[in-house]
């Protein structure tokens, strides 16, 4: 009885010390240094997205690193502040929290899945501050806090399937992707797109797997299936990261090449075919904004630094990366003109801004919190590289709410003054959706 | 008869733990709104959403030491009911969005209207309304668990078995709210919500009421969990844990005393998912993920397994280690997550909880390598 | 014979495990009050003729009647433990987490419903019933003890007073005296002695002194089925137990 | 492509002679390839294959690997090949050496999809009188492909004069693609369009389907249309009966990787009694010893990369083997009969190998190739059949004997099943207990690391490939009984092809969740499994 009696007053003064210390350790505010501004990177290190993340933290570690030695910025230095939110959702938005109220952070880069950055939003708006994303996704958002920098389905999806269309005369479509929001709704965008070309309801499939998905016999089997009706088809994937590698590996191995049936990834990039034989993949494309094999000065430089800073030559670098490289140039600009990191200030001064892209020109900042890019149709070579067979003539501006879905079609978004909406309905003149 | 059966389980132990939460839910309320920002016992609204989530966990490893500790089912899929009572209460906080969505339609949320769908499925109905949600935060989980339970215990799934299958469930419907078609919102999941029972959801004081909220929850399903061990079929319960077979041959149905635990922890667990979804702002089907049933089982592990108050301990302090971890050491918390759990079970087989009984019972021996505790100990616990 | 009058009637019961005979066509009849030991070598089947009759163990075929009515072979364990059939296993288990007193007060006969037990409060005729079990089993002193902490024989000693607390028709008892001392040996045929009568009472055991001392009919068993039946001196006498069992 | 270079071969003994009076000719045609971006070069290959001129055929060839350049000085085509920092360049015609340069004064000649199609016709269809029977073949198939209606009249004389039948098959389908989708449809008899539908039907594929397809929705005239519309449902019921198969066949095929993947747990778990949530890491312990080992090859003798996989099967077992040793000694011993605390302990030591791994390896996913017996696919009847997968049932079935074989016939086995169902007797029977529950541990673990090894060739080599397959082998192993391999076994190819069964009608998530369903249904019918042990012994 004696031992129960010790056992339980000592988890109780242990669960009560706990308490108290918790909350003192949380009390204490962190230091503000004031010499320093800092900046959170927001990218998961462990569970299942630390295979794309990870690399967005050590560009933006070299990017604050290389802004450093240029002096800084507004005379003070960058201070990086990491934190593993562990592809873990809510996790996402706790440490977007910690970031911005413990940390005092100016601006955070972050996110990779729609779904960490749906979650972290509501903390963005709730405390104000600034999050830069880096990956291309399904559009439907506009938020202030905001800054889109990766591509909007048309800065993808539609110059890839029209590539397609008038390249390779392609009038029959597989719409490949993974169960989650991305695939579906850019699938739902381009299945109005096609259809409003005239392609036959007949003429698309569509098919959709789980996360992970690595048994891909029978699906490769239905597409060659799909493939024998007697016109030129294609394979649209929107197949998540994880499940690539297995798909391709199957494609190669059941000999569906490029020449018959080309398939077109929008998450394919060179750091997922890193862990393929490229050889069987020749000729399969991807469309992004940015490829490591163009050759413009400003990305050979990039290319260098990267490899240097990483101190490995394999690494290779691939389109979000060069996402958080303009936004991350963008947010210097724009607190320069600014003169303050003041969240507020520096949001209004980000509309317009214009920093270089790697890929030879210029992307400017939109009203609606998206960036101008070029976009690029690669074909996959046997060193795991692109060729880059098709470019757009100029540069394609980020639309938000999609021409092809019925709901969104007449919303449009500007953060200028003094309409400053994320979705305003030019058919009834209103803000908020519908407004009605 | 109800108080005879609260007062029932008032313990020294359960006195403690109850003062410790009184003590939270009239302190964290005045050190946040009341206490003025630049007071060193000032407390962030962000600790206060910090604390609630781990206090969530706490229930959940609640509900779950009751079936483990208690009743010796090691659940494998109490996520599961976790995040569908999260989703109860995440539909009817969509619910309330109403035209506020970015495409303002009344009634459809956001995901749904770019999705195409043109009305509300069925079971969305009756989500509008805060008491229906709330029935269902209960009712849902209790009748999966039930359905469940009807079946595994009648037919005796024991053991691993019953694990592996508690598994199979969770991520069955893992893979199932994954699917876009069942108007969940696929990975996307529900987020974005505005109020709460009119409050909103973002306002401090909003925030303070919720973590008052759960503690009281906390508190309650303590007392409850406390009540049932105490009474006689608690003891049976504790009973059939340790010899199944001995119980049933006294003339006792053990499958209806499962049962009967089962969907009460389940309901419990679906309590702390509900609660946990507005404080956290989203409930996504990664919730139900494996993995995440394996973590609670560990939280209970760490404070001692068949000790209510372990249950609690071992929640709060291994969340607040991977919320330090993950900030202090993003590189390496994984180590440390993984070191604890190895040196915890190899060390502490009774938890933090047992600590105190086990140094006694060193003490005068001295060594004792871990192989003495290393008997076929598992049926026995507590 | 016919089953009715009968409290317990098995008839050609046999089970079979992946191919092997536990019980090979077996028939036994125990009448009211009636006590019973029996004897066989191992794997004759005796513990599979406990787990046929306590529902632990289907038959493949055969009839097992209690009370002369109520078909066993349908029942779940629970159903016949709360018809009145109590079985103390060989090995002795006792809940050990739990107190002597409350091992007890399980086994107490009271409605066995969850509902009940939630809000069971033990009344003034339980307590005294638990007080008179503990002072028949010696263990009065020990009350508040954990039963974890108790002797073997003690523990063996605290599983008959759940039996009597249980308060059944019909004790199935495996080798109650398994490793105990010759003295408590002897107070457990005394005290199995002072049972029967109020209750039937089935023995199995090894030991053939305490079976002696039981001074009951005895059955013989070998590979499944009835070898031989009678007073303790007859079946010794019997050629056929001799061969299969005692004379080895 | 080793038949390619004996060609190419044949092709310089061929035309060496003439080669200066060819040269001459191609020479503007070739130079054209160089400009123009890739229009211009589709341009300047069709008129160099309608040229005729078997000389061009090292041209378009060194165009195909991408190898022809333009010299940026002077515009000159040539074919560079890269030694060192710089590049070697050669005449595209009469293989002339032109010395040197470097990197920065040549630029490639690029190739899409589209003229990598028109490549292969032109090879295609200059390469139909080829001395060697296979390239004679591939081109036929090429001209299949292409359906290039230019190439007709050298079809037709390369029919009358070959000799190889099956050469000649392939040739006449040929012809018979271009004589059905060309013009010249409409001016063919009856009787020569179902000739020709029948050469099509007989060849029976999908490509023929496709082609069958083609010409049933085409605007030719009504007879062909209704001709072919008949061999188009004989085709597609002749293929829905090899589907089935096919389907089979997934089935085994991913009935196997279950089985591969569950196997070792099968041994830790099912014999030993370890929950071991670690198992999958040591699975992909084996799928990065894989990387090491062909890293090795690839490094320091790339010549033998097919024998990578050959090392990296015993490399692999001792690696995930070794770790699985450490593991059981320092953790796992204090454990035993505690079994859900080894569901603990291993959970923790999942998560620290798999930041183990990706501190060393780095998070992202290493390239782990296919030795050239382990590519590609044949025909089999109508069935597609990938060596790849092929070589996985084949390795998983000798794994699953092996292993058998080792349990019931060995006095290592014999140990293993000694201290499992009796420690303290076998104890004191004098058998090294400790001994036996490492090496017991270890095998489980090394069987895990042969899985990595095939699982390295069909899905991602990543921290997280473990995480992938531990919950399927829990899946199989408590499906087909906890402790009985065989069960694990039927286990494994029933969920396989019942998943695949699935698949076609329900689509991938439903089908995976279904399957989920009926294992929690059958475990009410069969609480231990579908080989349980019976009687007695169970009862604890």
């Amino acid at each position: 009885m004696r031992t129960k009696q010790l056992t339980a007053s000592f988890g109780i003064s242990a669960l009560a010390g706990l308490a108290m210390g918790a909350m003192a350790s949380f009390a204490m505010p962190a230091q503000a240094a004031d010499d320093t501004i800092k900046v959170g990177i927001l990218h998961s290190l462990s569970g299942t997205m630390a295979i794309s993340e990870t690399t967005l933290k050590d560009v933006m570690l070299m990017l604050i690193d290389e802004q450093n030695k240029k002096g800084g910025l507004l005379g003070k230095k960058l201070e990086p502040v990491v934190v593993d939110p562990a592809s873990n959702w809510p996790l996402f938005a706790e440490k977007a929290r910690e970031l911005i109220s413990k940390d005092k952070v100016s601006a955070v880069f972050g996110c990779w899945t729609s779904v960490s950055r749906k979650s972290v939003l509501p903390v963005f708006e709730e405390l104000n501050n600034i999050l830069f994303y880096p990956v291309q996704y399904e559009g439907e958002e506009s938020s202030r806090n905001v800054f889109y920098t990766g591509a909007a389905p048309n800065q993808q999806a539609i110059p890839a399937v029209d590539y397609l269309m008038s390249k390779e005369k392609v009038q029959r479509w597989v719409l490949a992707g993974t169960d989650y929001v991305y695939p579906r709704t850019t699938n739902k965008i381009l299945e109005a797109y096609l259809k409003s070309k005239g392609v036959k309801p007949e003429d698309i499939m569509i098919n959709y797997t789980p996360f992970g998905h690595s048994d891909w016999q029978s699906i490769v089997a239905d597409i060659k299936k799909f493939g024998s009706a007697g016109k030129k088809t294609a394979v649209v994937s929107t197949i998540n990261g994880d499940a690539n590698v297995p798909f391709y590996k199957e494609l190669g191995n059941q000999g569906v090449k490029a020449q018959d049936i080309p398939v077109v990834a929008f998450s394919v990039g060179e750091e997922e075919l890193a862990g393929i034989d490229t050889k069987p993949l020749l000729g399969h494309l991807a469309a992004w904004n940015y490829f490591q094999s163009v050759e413009t000065p400003a990305n050979t430089d990039f290319i260098k630094s990267w490899k240097a800073y990483t101190k490995n030559d394999k690494r290779v670098t691939n389109d979000p990366m060069e996402a958080h490289y303009i936004g991350f140039n963008m947010w210097v600009k724009a607190v320069e003109a600014a003169g303050t990191t003041e969240p507020d200030k520096v949001i209004d001064a980000m509309v317009g801004v214009a920093v270089p892209n790697l890929t030879g020109g210029y992307s400017a900042m939109l009203p609606n919190h998206h960036i101008t890019k070029p976009v690029l149709i690669g074909e996959v070579q046997e060193n795991g590289q692109f060729d880059v067979v098709s470019k757009t003539s100029g540069l394609v501006p980020g639309d938000e709410w999609s021409d092809y879905l019925p709901d969104s079609k007449d919303l449009i978004a500007d953060w200028r003054k003094p309409m400053s909406c994320g979705n305003f309905n030019v058919k009834t003149g209103k803000c908020g959706g519908k407004g009605s | 008869m109800l108080l005879r059966f609260f007062l029932m389980g008032l313990d020294r132990k359960a006195g403690i733990v109850l003062t410790i939460l009184a003590i939270l839910a009239v302190a964290v309320p005045v050190m946040t709104l009341w206490v003025p920002a630049d007071s060193p016992f000032h407390l962030s609204v962000f600790t206060v959403s910090l604390l609630g989530k781990y206090l969530c966990f706490a229930l959940l490893a609640l509900a779950l030491d009751l079936v483990w500790g208690y009743c010796g089912i090691l659940s494998l899929g109490h996520a599961a009911f976790f995040a569908i009572g999260g989703y109860a209460m995440g539909m009817y906080l969509m619910r309330q969005i109403g035209p506020r969505g970015v495409y303002g339609n009344p009634v459809l949320p956001d995901f749904m209207v770019f999705l195409n769908w043109k009305e509300l499925p069925w079971y969305w109905w009756g989500f509008d309304q805060f008491w229906f949600a709330a029935v269902m935060v209960l009712v849902v989980p209790g009748a999966l668990a039930f359905a469940f339970g009807w079946f595994a215990f009648r037919s005796r799934v024991t053991g691993v078995y019953l694990s592996i299958i508690t598994q199979a469930l969770t991520f069955a419907l893992l893979l199932a709210f994954f699917r876009n078609d069942m108007g969940f919102g696929g990975n996307n999941g529900l987020t974005d919500f505005k109020d709460i029972l009119g409050y909103d959801i973002q306002a401090d004081t909003t925030r303070v009421a919720l973590f008052v909220a759960t503690v009281a929850a906390l508190a309650l399903s303590y007392m409850i969990a406390s009540g049932v061990i105490a009474s006689k079929l608690g003891k049976v319960l504790v009973a059939l844990r340790d010899a199944e077979s001995r119980v049933r041959f006294m003339g006792y149905d053990t499958e209806s005393y499962k049962l009967f635990a089962w969907t009460l922890s389940a309901c419990m667990a679906g309590v702390a998912g509900a609660l946990y979804v507005p404080q956290v702002g989203i409930i996504n089907p990664s919730e139900f993920a494996p993995a995440s049933s394996i973590e609670a089982v560990i939280w209970v592990a760490v404070g001692g397994r068949g000790t209510l108050a372990g249950a609690i301990l071992g929640a709060v302090l291994v969340n607040m280690g991977k919320s330090y971890f993950t900030g202090a050491l993003p590189e390496l918390w994984l180590f440390a997550l993984g070191g604890l759990f190895v040196a915890v079970t190899l060390f502490l087989p009774k938890g933090l909880l047992g600590l105190g009984a086990q140094l006694k019972a060193k003490l005068p021996g001295r060594k004792a390598s871990p192989l003495s505790n290393a008997q076929p100990a598992d049926q026995k616990g507590a | 014979m016919s089953a009715e009058s009968t409290l317990l009637y098995l008839d050609g019961v046999s089970v079979s495990f992946d191919g092997f005979k536990a019980l090979n066509s077996l028939s036994l009849v125990m009448m009211p009050g009636e006590m019973r030991a029996i004897i066989g070598p191992n794997g004759a089947g005796k513990t599979t003729m406990m787990d046929v009759i306590t529902g632990k163990t289907r038959p493949d075929t055969g009839t097992i009647l209690f009370e002369g009515d109520t078909d066993l072979t349908r029942l779940r364990e629970a159903a016949i433990a709360n018809l009145g059939i109590g079985r103390k296993f060989q090995r002795p288990t006792v809940f050990e987490p739990h107190t002597v007193w409350d091992n007890l007060e399980l086994a107490l006969k009271a409605p066995r419903r969850p509902l009940k037990t939630l809000t069971y409060a033990i009344s003034r005729d339980d307590r005294s019933r638990i007080e008179e079990i503990l002072d028949i089993t010696r263990l009065s002193a020990l009350r508040s003890r954990q039963a974890g902490s108790l002797s073997h024989g003690q523990k063996q000693w605290l599983e008959i007073g759940m039996l009597l607390a249980q308060d059944p028709k019909l004790l199935l008892v495996d080798e109650p005296v398994a490793g105990m001392t010759d003295a408590e040996t002897e107070q457990t045929a005394e005290l199995l002695c002072s049972i029967a009568g109020k209750h039937s009472v089935i023995v199995v055991e090894h030991d053939m002194s305490f079976v002696r001392a039981l001074g009951v009919k005895v059955t013989v068993l070998a590979e499944g089925s009835v070898l031989a039946e009678g007073s303790l001196d007859a079946v010794s006498a019997n050629q056929q137990v001799i061969d299969t069992y005692l004379g080895r | 492509m080793r038949r390619a270079l004996r060609w190419l071969m044949a092709v310089c003994v061929v035309v060496a002679t003439s080669t200066a009076a060819y040269a001459a000719d191609l020479r503007p045609l070739v130079q054209a390839l160089g400009s123009g971006g890739y229009s211009g070069t589709e341009k300047a290959l069709a008129q160099l294959s309608e040229a005729g001129d078997p000389a061009a055929v090292p041209v378009i060839e060194a165009l195909q690997a991408g190898d022809l350049y333009v010299r940026k000085s002077d515009g000159t085509v040539v074919v560079a090949r890269k030694s060192g920092d710089a590049f070697t360049l050669t005449d595209p015609l009469t293989r002339a050496a032109l010395g040197d340069a470097p990197a920065a004064a040549v630029e490639k000649i690029r190739i899409n999809n589209s003229l990598r199609r028109a490549i292969s016709a032109s090879l295609g269809a200059l390469t139909l009188m080829s001395p060697d029977a296979g390239v004679r073949r591939s081109a036929a198939d090429a001209v299949f492909k292409s359906r290039d209606a230019s190439a007709l009249e050298t079809l037709s004389a390369a029919i009358a004069k070959e000799q190889d039948k099956g050469v000649r098959a392939a040739m006449e389908q040929a012809r018979a693609a271009i004589l059905l989708t060309g013009e010249a449809a409409s001016k063919m008899t009856d009787a020569d369009i179902q000739a020709a539908t029948d050469t099509l039907t007989a060849r029976g594929d999908r490509d023929a389907l496709v082609l069958l397809n083609m010409v049933a929705g085409s605007g030719a005239s009504d007879v062909t249309k209704k001709l072919a519309a008949a061999a188009v449902s004989t085709l597609e019921q002749k293929l829905a009966f090899w589907a089935a198969l096919q389907n089979l066949w997934y089935g085994l095929s991913l009935g196997s990787v279950l089985l591969l993947a569950a196997i070792g747990l099968a041994v830790t778990f099912g014999v030993m009694g370890v929950i071991n949530m670690a198992h999958g890491e040591m699975v992909m312990i084996g799928a990065y010893t894989t990387f090491l080992v062909q890293e090795f090859f690839r490094a320091h003798a790339p010549g033998l990369f097919d024998l990578s996989i050959l090392v990296a099967l015993p490399a692999a077992f001792l690696v995930s083997g070794g770790v699985g040793i450490i593991i059981e000694r320092s953790v796992i011993r204090w454990l035993y009969g505690r079994p859900l605390e080894t569901l603990l302990a291993t959970w923790g030591l999942s998560l620290a190998l798999q930041q183990a791994v990706r501190s060393i390896f780095g998070p992202t996913n290493r390239e782990v190739g296919a030795p050239s017996w382990m590519s590609g696919a044949f025909e089999l009847g109508g069935l597609t059949i990938t060596y790849g997968r092929l070589w996985i049932v084949i390795f998983a079935f000798a794994v699953f004997a092996a292993l058998l074989v080792a349990l019931k016939r060995t006095w290592f086995g014999l140990s293993i099943r000694a201290v499992t169902q009796n420690r303290p007797m076998a104890n004191a029977m004098g058998i090294r207990t400790a001994r036996v529950d490492a090496l017991t541990f270890g095998l489980g673990s090394g069987i895990a690391g042969l899985a990595g090894v095939a699982l390295s060739q069909i899905d991602n080599v990543s921290p997280n490939l473990g995480q992938g397959y531990i919950l399927d082998s829990f899946m199989v192993v408590v499906f087909g009984g906890v402790g009985n391999l065989w069960g694990t076994l039927v286990g494994a190819l029933t969920l396989g092809s019942m998943n695949k069964f699935l698949e076609p009608y329900a689509g991938a998530v439903l089908g995976k969740i279904l399957v989920l369903i009926f294992i929690i249904l059958f475990i009410q019918r069969r609480p231990r499994g579908l080989f349980a042990l019976k009687g007695r012994a169970v009862e604890a």
